[in-house]
């Protein structure tokens, strides 16, 4: 028979580890939006890219991101749990891991692990369609690690913004927020693509190339933003016993607002109900609902998902006015939202909510306290100045010193030819042997040209008729 | 013989072609997708509330080669049977001479072919 | 050490979420089915309604929709549970949601709402290319509210079908055939696609634009069906401890077999084993299944399924015949195959089956008798006659007050252009800076233009070298 | 109450169900790696065969090959449990299944099933683009068959191989391996595609038509296999309570390990990183993973997954070098990969997690014995012998009496619209009403055509006025 | 009246429409996407370590039916706003006669329209 | 010069172009994709029970500009190369005079730029 705390470990790391694997699917979601809302000369690198830089992340974050982050250590920096072994892994409750009560420190990793790799995802966003392959390499690990720091910080409870109570309940800071730092930093130095402003500073609509991939992507997201948030509880009893399903809920309502928003807002000011707005409006609805969904009533959630809608659609066309180019709308989508849904917390949280959760305390509208609020405006600072400084810092070093952006022939030609030798739709761009509109024999082949058949008498080659004509 | 071209918006290409075979009972065309400009509007886009109109609009060219003989009325029927009724954008149509027009399979004039046909 | 009652409930919490997430990830299959079976200029608006459907019928059914069906009530509607409170969303078994024994309300919702955007994703599939957006909008809040009535009936244990004994695990009746009523009222009202009937009534084959999505799209909602049939224990004990597991058997050999049924179908009636046939069958017994799903044996779903996949077929058929142009096949895949499952229960529901679940009776093949036939005949009919007419009342209203389809232009034009402004496809159709086959200088942007090199010496701009010819 | 032993039943089934369902998704992730990597004229017949087979499997399965696999039986073969009733797939631990004894039948015969589907789906990467459609239908009853016994032999208690404590975690050899096997024997009897080798014997490439899609199944793949090595513990408690999370992390890392693997290899062997090739890294390495997964370190799993993305590169070429064309590369990326994983086990099984598992010994780096290699060795070289023979034998007789290759036209035509008859992108190939670049008449439609307007005055259909030009 | 037809790169099309409208009014354009081989080498593709040349590159036919007495000047402007400064593959232009030109939507010959417009 | 104008099938493209080049030495093509209807059946199609033929095949134009001197030996390599053996379908190919045919990278005219290449 086994012990009731057998089960609940057993019950605790499905949870955790079938949330784990919702968002890590969620790759695949930025994978499809990203590609949807780009080129098809670029469509392959684009989706491609997902799974290069989770890849380094995923390596990067068991060597040392997760003992950073959760390693116990300092109000700073996790100091151990580096290279964890396999005693450290199959342990539940067990230091450097403790703070992973419930499941065994595998399944602690195997949760964050893909937060960071979202949070790398966000990055690309804004970088798309000129960025050098090598950056992927190099920058996708130093983003890991200083993600990892930040992370300590809000998540770990060692970290000095944990200690001073800040609600950050999925990482709408952490992951999104922090993402979008980096995104803006590499938007600004890699400059705008070739095309996107005219000389007179107008910028050029540059659509997407396939909307229906980028309405796979957002749905694929918002079915693994079920895992984002309601696993956040780490386990089965965080908040009560199934008290997760509260949080799917307030993410669900939120993201519906967000849709609903996104999309009036571009009917109204837009004079067009713009899908890409809408689909904007609703990643950026979970976005702001992710530091929140733990906290929040359900008609709150709705506030911050409308709310967060309408930041997406002013947001992108903002970022565009002052001359960046963001391809899918990172900055708006993740950093903008991703800060009205941290402060959002300063404002609707429930105080039992909090005390459920033992995290801060109630907001604005219900206790008439600032307190909630400004411990919510310093962890935005401060992760602000700290995460845009070290990206900005890092990329324009590597700027500096061996160039972060293809030449303009492999920009215009496209990455995937330049930079992987072949189109991500071959079929539409070179003839291929038995290809679409193509020409059996490919160009590079000699051999196979069907042998001519022996001219027939009167055929011209042989006879002058033609001449006669 | 005559190579008669014409530029008919798409949805003219069958009916010009059948009204051809109708008309003069020649068989045989090729089809050219294409896009055209010229007094007709293109159509209005908006993407994240940018508006732009699209200068081109989908056109498709035919070029029928025909008999001298035929090459009059098979232009006419042509510039008839391209008429759609719409305000704009229904193209044009012209002759020019082609000489020594030849069948690929059995390497004899295009004309004679058609008669043992 | 927790309870064992608390670990149940936690266990039931996680299995509901996780099939709740599953069905809602159904909406991302919806939405590559259609817009694979419909055409290019259409493909950003089909798949891209899913996503605002779901946010409609989301809020909605939060706010009322919830509590028409489970809110306590008589036998008609629920009364109570509207605009649901943080409380009444994380109390478990507590009234107004107490017939949620195991998991707390939210949880409930979370189950509930995604089979309601199941239903309303139906509706659309019939009315695919033609109808305005801003039905979308208020026939999508009608729909569901109307849905949550009839779910009462059957599902809520006031429900006067419930206590009837009708049988309809999964929803056949409750979720397919009910959005195939109003799919079909809808395809009734819309009239065919421009060019789908010749003059003399012939149809014209309009295939859909992408195979591979309606196979994707397919493959999604099978996945989505593990959730959908399984989930709908609502707990891990109904049936007994792990019941569910059968439920997802049953499921699959049916989903199988339609597979095998609609292609076979096709080969033998059509003469070709017509792909989107196959996949048609696949959906007709996944919907067939689902009434029956918890009450067959193993040999009675591939019944279930082989007939549900010919039913495809020839309803497909049979439907195009009598003159109405149904674009997915909703009517008879999701109208006559959910008829067909329902009254399956009638005949192969095993007596000791019925009894695990408390539900109604035997069926014919086991029992010798009628009843449990009628009742399930009684259900059909019934709910045949409210959701058709209450349908088809609605939309004709819309239709005489303000229409309901886009002008011929418009739909000639496809309505990712006219309704959002945006190809789905952009670079097929338009020149895109730097995009496919295009022209780097798009035609809204003057300046961009390279500059002309100056002309050469002996260049016919200045001299009249060619002339000379 | 319930008691503890349900409470685990619960649980297990959960896990159980929900990692079948991941591993169910699968068909949908080679369905679009496939699809990705072929042809566009073949994309919905490449996508779609994926249901059709999986259907044949689930069928097949439950009729007898369930029970020859784990039906009880002798060390060859299950005798028992075909056809099985209600009560054999409800109950729990008891005979003839009791070797699931924890989750009732059906949750063993679900988790079952779908390896075997992803067995069989392998097999038809190899054999892409040139097969008969009936082929899919016969082979795939067949091999569903073999790949039952031997599954028997090595998971099977009664199996032979189990018995010598062969490790195979997850099915490296008994799913990956056997697939390939037969997928190279189906490539070697069909011979390569029309246009592949020129007269020299020099192998054109034909590039895959869609990359995204390509990545989209590659990430399908990824999410899927969480279900499929960590789901391989059968219930919540083997190796201990949660132990399956750090076989997850095991996964995840060694599918890193190998995109890197692979993209890095590509780079400096083919001096491009070609994108197919990263895919060919993650899926080889995941093959290579799914018999290690459980018994071997962290860091073992990244050298497992190094080493399989140089091994997924190097095998596409070298057997296309021996003239095998192997449109998707199931051959080395399952085959050989498959073959490394299994030996992986005998070099770095720890010890203590082969106890745990209580299957086999320690690897040689641990225990300097070459005792657990020389099991794997005995298990890859048996299984190799008769799956290879048996597949090939059944194709061969296949090809001798009615063949098994479409004809030359077919496979130039395309295999959608040679074998389904219609494309899979109909839109791009014919003129369909409405439909893209395409004529509103459809040429099969003559009413539909446009009346043509009166003549006008001086129109030349009356007056000559060109004629005079 | 004249046909005029120049083989461009894409990147040109435009331009090359705009200049001769600047410089001769003349409003209407027949554009066709094409691919072209000539001195100009193609792009290299590799795929799975095999590294091959495309041979063709993507150019456009520009098709102008322009009045006789302005078709020089026409050809002129787009040979010089055809050119890019690339070293290659900027393509070429060439006139030939084309005989009763006609407009389909009112039937009327191509010039007179024109004159009307 | 002339222009040599070719409908073939697009399995002989690249056979058509080479031929050309090594019975002439002639280098410089340009390739339209088009549909062609005339003698030969289409390819029938299924869609739901529903049995129709696309009245189209696939094809390409190929377009010479030829000095006059090679222009029928150009011709007479095409009709010859362009032959697939099929029993249908294989197209026809014609000529036309081309005034003045300059290129455009240099401004001259393309024979003396040949000359000088
Ligand atoms: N002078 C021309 N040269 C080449 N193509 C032309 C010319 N004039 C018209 N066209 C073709 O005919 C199409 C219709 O011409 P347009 O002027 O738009 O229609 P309409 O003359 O009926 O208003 C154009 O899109 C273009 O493809
Ligand atoms: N003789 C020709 N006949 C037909 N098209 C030609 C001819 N010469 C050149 N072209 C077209 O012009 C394009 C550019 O020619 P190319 O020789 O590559 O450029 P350049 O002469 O500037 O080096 C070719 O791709 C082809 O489309
Ligand atoms: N008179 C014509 N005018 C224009 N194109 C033609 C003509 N005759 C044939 N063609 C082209 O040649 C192709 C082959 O002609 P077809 O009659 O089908 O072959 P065959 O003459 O060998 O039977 C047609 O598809 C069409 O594109």
């Amino acid at each position: 028979m086994p012990e009731s705390s057998d089960l609940l470990i057993a019950a605790s790391t499905i949870w955790v580890v079938v949330a784990a694997v919702l968002v890590m699917f969620m790759q695949a979601g930025f994978a499809f939006l990203e590609a949807g809302l780009t080129r098809m000369k670029n469509a392959g690198h684009i989706a491609g890219k997902n799974v290069l830089i989770f890849a380094i992340c995923s390596l990067v974050y068991w060597a040392v991101g997760f003992g950073f982050a959760f390693g116990g250590g300092n109000g700073f920096v996790g100091t151990a749990g580096f290279f964890p072994s396999v005693e450290e892994l199959v342990s539940v409750g067990q230091k450097p891991f403790d703070w992973f009560s419930e499941v065994p420190g595998a399944a602690g990793y195997l949760f964050e692990v893909v937060f960071a790799g979202v949070s790398l995802a966000i990055v690309w966003g804004s970088m798309a369609e000129r960025a050098k392959l090598w950056v992927y390499f190099a920058f996708g690990v130093c983003f890991t690690l200083c993600y990892s720091v930040t992370s300590h910080w809000i998540w770990s409870p060692h970290g000095w913004l944990f200690k001073k109570g800040m609600q950050d309940f999925a990482g709408s800071t952490v992951v999104h927020y922090q993402g979008a730092l980096a995104a803006l930093a590499g938007a600004l130095l890699l400059g705008p693509r070739i095309g996107k402003f005219g000389h007179d500073g107008r910028a050029n609509p540059i659509p997407g190339h396939n909307i229906p991939y980028a309405v796979l992507g957002t749905l694929i997201l918002w079915f693994g933003w079920f895992g984002f948030n309601p696993g956040s509880t780490l386990g089965v009893d965080l908040g009560g016993f199934g008290y997760f399903a509260y949080v799917a809920l307030t993410t669900n309502v939120a993201a519906a607002a967000g849709a609903l928003g996104g999309i009036v807002t571009a009917w109204v000011v837009l004079k067009k109900p713009d899908l890409s707005m809408m689909l904007n409006g609703v990643i950026a609805a979970l976005v702001a609902i992710t530091a929140a969904s733990g906290y929040v009533a359900p008609w709150a959630a709705i506030v911050v998902g409308l709310v967060a809608g309408f930041i997406a659609v002013v947001g992108v066309i903002a970022v565009e006015r002052i001359g960046i180019d963001d391809p899918i709308g990172a900055v708006a989508v993740h950093g903008a939202s991703g800060v009205w849904g941290t402060l959002a917390c300063g404002l609707f949280t429930v105080p039992m909510l909090a005390d459920r959760l033992a995290t801060g305390h109630g907001g604005l509208v219900y206790t008439g306290s600032f307190h909630q609020l400004g411990v919510q405006l310093l962890g935005v600072a401060v992760v602000g100045a700290w995460t845009f400084s070290a990206s900005f810092g890092l990329l324009w070093t590597m700027k500096k010193l061996w160039g972060i952006r293809v030449h303009e022939e492999a920009e215009t030609l496209g990455l995937d030819v330049s930079e992987h030798g072949m189109w991500g739709y071959p079929e539409f761009y070179i003839p291929v042997p038995g290809g679409y509109d193509a020409w059996v024999t490919a160009p590079w082949e000699r051999e196979l040209r069907p042998q001519r058949p022996a001219p027939r008498p009167g055929s011209p080659a042989t006879a002058p008729a033609p001449e006669s004509a | 013989m005559v190579k008669v071209e014409a530029v008919v918006i798409r949805e003219r290409v069958e009916t010009v072609i059948d009204a051809v075979e109708d008309a003069t009972g020649h068989v045989g065309v090729t089809v050219i997708e294409a896009v055209g400009h010229g007094r007709q509007r293109g159509i209005t886009h908006e993407y994240r509330g940018r508006v732009f109109e699209s200068r081109f609009l989908p056109k498709a060219v035919l070029i029928f080669l025909v008999k001298d003989e035929i090459a009059e009325r098979v232009q006419a029927t042509v510039i008839d049977a391209a008429r759609s009724g719409h305000e704009s954008g229904d193209g044009i149509c012209w002759r020019s001479p082609a000489e020594n027009v030849t069948h690929h399979r059995t390497g004899r004039l295009l004309e004679e072919v058609e008669v043992g046909a």
